[in-house]
């Protein structure tokens, strides 16, 4: 029987080791899972790369694991947020690596990733200093840079509701990298408000098919 | 001479947006042109973080938690808006499927290039969001600034001198002192506040201009 | 006020042109906008490319298309169905050119177009005749094949229900290649078994949002 | 010597799907093996036309014509089962989170090399479907054919001569004689039919074949 439903957080973490990617869902605030990214704190793995639009907003959450010290670098669009206290410090006293990356790009390669997409050409970003040392090609007159896959060793989303097979539903605008980081993880763990019977969530509506997940933690 | 506000600005910008467009609103003043959209029309904005059809700000108490624009300011969402994930919704914007982006910007070019997510002497760490993909993807790039920097700056160059968002991307302008277009033939006055003139417009400006034959007076409603 | 809503397939297909590219939807005859793509036949364009997973069954839909000699091309990945005599008998004659495409590189192919994507590298058919003539790298130690982006003029597509801003949902597995077709058709047509008020659809579930629909006619 | 029938060739491959796996059941022979999955175990079904948690054939009356599985038969959908388009549903494929893909071929090679979709003098239009993308994409790809062609040529070969779907993808390759991985150390006979044994299975079969130590008898119910 399948059942990916764990119990806790330590559970949900398992195996996460010294180094790992971690794909951290939410926009700003909103999708983002706070209690099971601020687990990862206790864990004693360092080094890793955290890999998230922004940098997380006052103490909790992203902006929580990135005080912690435990992450060296940071894969983001836009580190900027309402109390970006967290973020602007450890920039300041270059205590953390950060490599930009526009939103859409950064969607699209966690993606790629997700798809067994070897890279693919993009316009975004081509005639800009973002390109510097990528491969530029001219595609129909326009130019365009080549980008690469990013995976995440976990994956740490937040959504609405789930059942045993890991199938997911997303409530608005929670939804937002949540699905994409759920394909690019190699283990997909969801913090859920709600885990419902089996057959219960709409097959026309499940915006995460269970194949994508590999854990389910109540939260 | 009375410059407009950043609500009249706003105001202006909204009025050439057109029935059944898709229009995505940048972070800041951009925003602001939600309230003002022709109440005749219908337009479709998209918000970066996976909304189709978003509204205005909600009544208070009646937010939602899980519904924010890409300014993270709260919003709505009307009937036959959807949601959608943030691939799917760059892929909007990336695919050219959205009609026309609205954004801030700190500097554009004669050329049309768009300088909006670096300034130079910036201490915070670097952010550059959705702008790069809009700037690329959007049919059409519109830009809504101050016509100059709080220094007196000038803001419309001849070329960027702050790191590019896109190059050749901006069609039109709107400043609290004009509405321009850019155009192979130049960056083309169309419309100027009351009490202004070229030449005074010009100082402001680098890039030569050339006035529109049917140019005329911004009008625009006192909104502050 | 927005109405994606038009009457009758003349409307639905105005604008054709010969040697315009259709995207079919479809997968064998679930999801294939049948009447849609018959109402092509009279319009008097030719030297049209079909594209469509298969090569349409019996005489209706794709195959009568293709029977009708409109069609100067077809661009598929399996071209048999239970009645393959339209397609069959335009082969062995050869009177059809055919590209064939690994079916998850034809999905591929267009959502790089809908998506503004210049081109991406997959393995799929990497190490086989299929490849030959393209670009071929070598990925972390894999072979993958340069594809490229594949729009479309039409998208010619099948839904369950629309509203009138052109929001639709689909009916178990006839959803198949017709949301994809929709992003990368220029104009794309769905036609729907019905139409309903608009807000009725939820908003959660809508599997293509109207943003990718141009017209929507009933049938 | 009695070889297996295509259904007890089916309920042998059924058999080694494991709890949880994620397998996708390619169209001819393998659609067969839905109907063998051991019941102890959740095996979740792929349909490369947008289909997780697809269940067997509808009772007759309850068939739903937008409900068919990827050979074109009618099919239904488990609790838990979802629907999605054809793009999801290749990037599953593609991107490795199909655990096993059961299909039918022409050709193995000892390498695990697979032909499966092209056929020497085929006079009608060629047709690839989701093979190559499976074959490329699946974590592990096993085969279900006769050991031998009707002709009594070999099937397992030392080199493939018919059109590649991709190279070196195949592990596990269940026939109507035996049951054969491909290793490393080359083709291993894991099981053979009752009455079997390796000489004569090796005159039908091209690479050199190594018996493996624990190697048993396959034993199936007697399916026709």
């Amino acid at each position: 029987m399948i059942d990916k439903v764990v119990d806790g957080f330590g559970a949900a973490l398992a195996g996460m080791k010294d180094g790992d990617t971690l794909l951290c869902g939410g926009f700003g605030a909103v999708g983002e899972a706070f209690a099971l990214v601020e687990a990862v704190i206790g864990l004693g793995v360092r080094d890793l790369t955290v890999v998230c639009n922004n940098a997380g907003s006052g103490l909790v959450g992203v902006a929580a694991l990135l005080k912690s010290g435990k992450a060296r670098r940071l894969i983001c669009s836009y580190p900027r947020s309402l109390d970006p206290t967290v973020i602007d410090e450890l920039y300041a006293r270059r205590a953390i690596e950060i490599e930009l990356v526009p939103q859409g790009t950064l969607s699209e390669r966690m993606r790629a990733a997700g798809a067994g997409i070897g890279g693919f050409f993009t316009r975004t970003g081509a005639d800009t200093n973002l390109a510097e040392g990528k491969e530029l090609r001219e595609i129909d007159g326009k130019l365009f840079v080549f980008e690469k896959p990013l995976p995440g060793d976990f994956a740490l989303i937040k959504a609405h509701r789930a059942d045993r097979w890991g199938n997911l539903v997303y409530r608005k605008a929670a939804r937002n990298f949540n699905p994409v980081m759920a394909m690019a993880g190699k283990v997909t763990v969801a913090q859920v408000g709600e885990i419902v019977e089996l057959g219960t969530l709409d097959p026309e509506a499940i915006a995460t098919p269970g194949i994508f997940v590999d854990r389910v933690v109540l939260a | 001479m009375r410059p407009l506000s950043r609500r009249q600005m706003a105001w202006r910008c909204a009025q050439d947006l057109g029935d059944g467009q898709y229009v995505n609103l940048g972070i800041g003043m951009p925003t602001l042109v939600s309230d003002y959209l022709p109440p005749d029309r219908e337009i479709v904005l998209h918000s970066e973080n996976g909304i189709l059809g978003m509204g205005g700000a909600p009544k208070p108490g009646e937010e939602d938690p899980d519904l924010i624009n890409a300014g993270r300011g709260k919003a709505t969402l009307l009937p036959g808006g959807s949601f959608f994930h943030h691939n799917d919704s760059f892929l909007m914007i990336r695919g050219g499927h959205i009609d026309v982006s609205i954004m801030g910007a700190y500097e554009v070019s004669a050329a049309g290039d768009l300088a909006n997510w670096a300034t130079d002497g910036d201490t915070r760490a670097p952010g550059v969001g959705g702008a790069m993909d809009l700037a690329a993807g959007a049919k059409e790039v519109r830009v809504l600034m101050e016509h100059n920097g709080k220094d007196g700056s000038k803001r419309i160059r001849d070329v960027c001198t702050l790191p590019l968002t896109a190059k050749g991307c901006v069609t039109r302008i709107y400043t609290n002192l004009a509405v321009l277009d850019v155009t192979r033939d130049g960056v083309v006055v169309r419309e100027m506040i009351e009490g202004l003139d070229l030449e005074t417009l010009q100082k402001l400006t680098e890039p030569k201009l050339v006035l529109s034959k049917d140019w005329k007076r911004i009008g625009t409603p006192n909104l502050q």
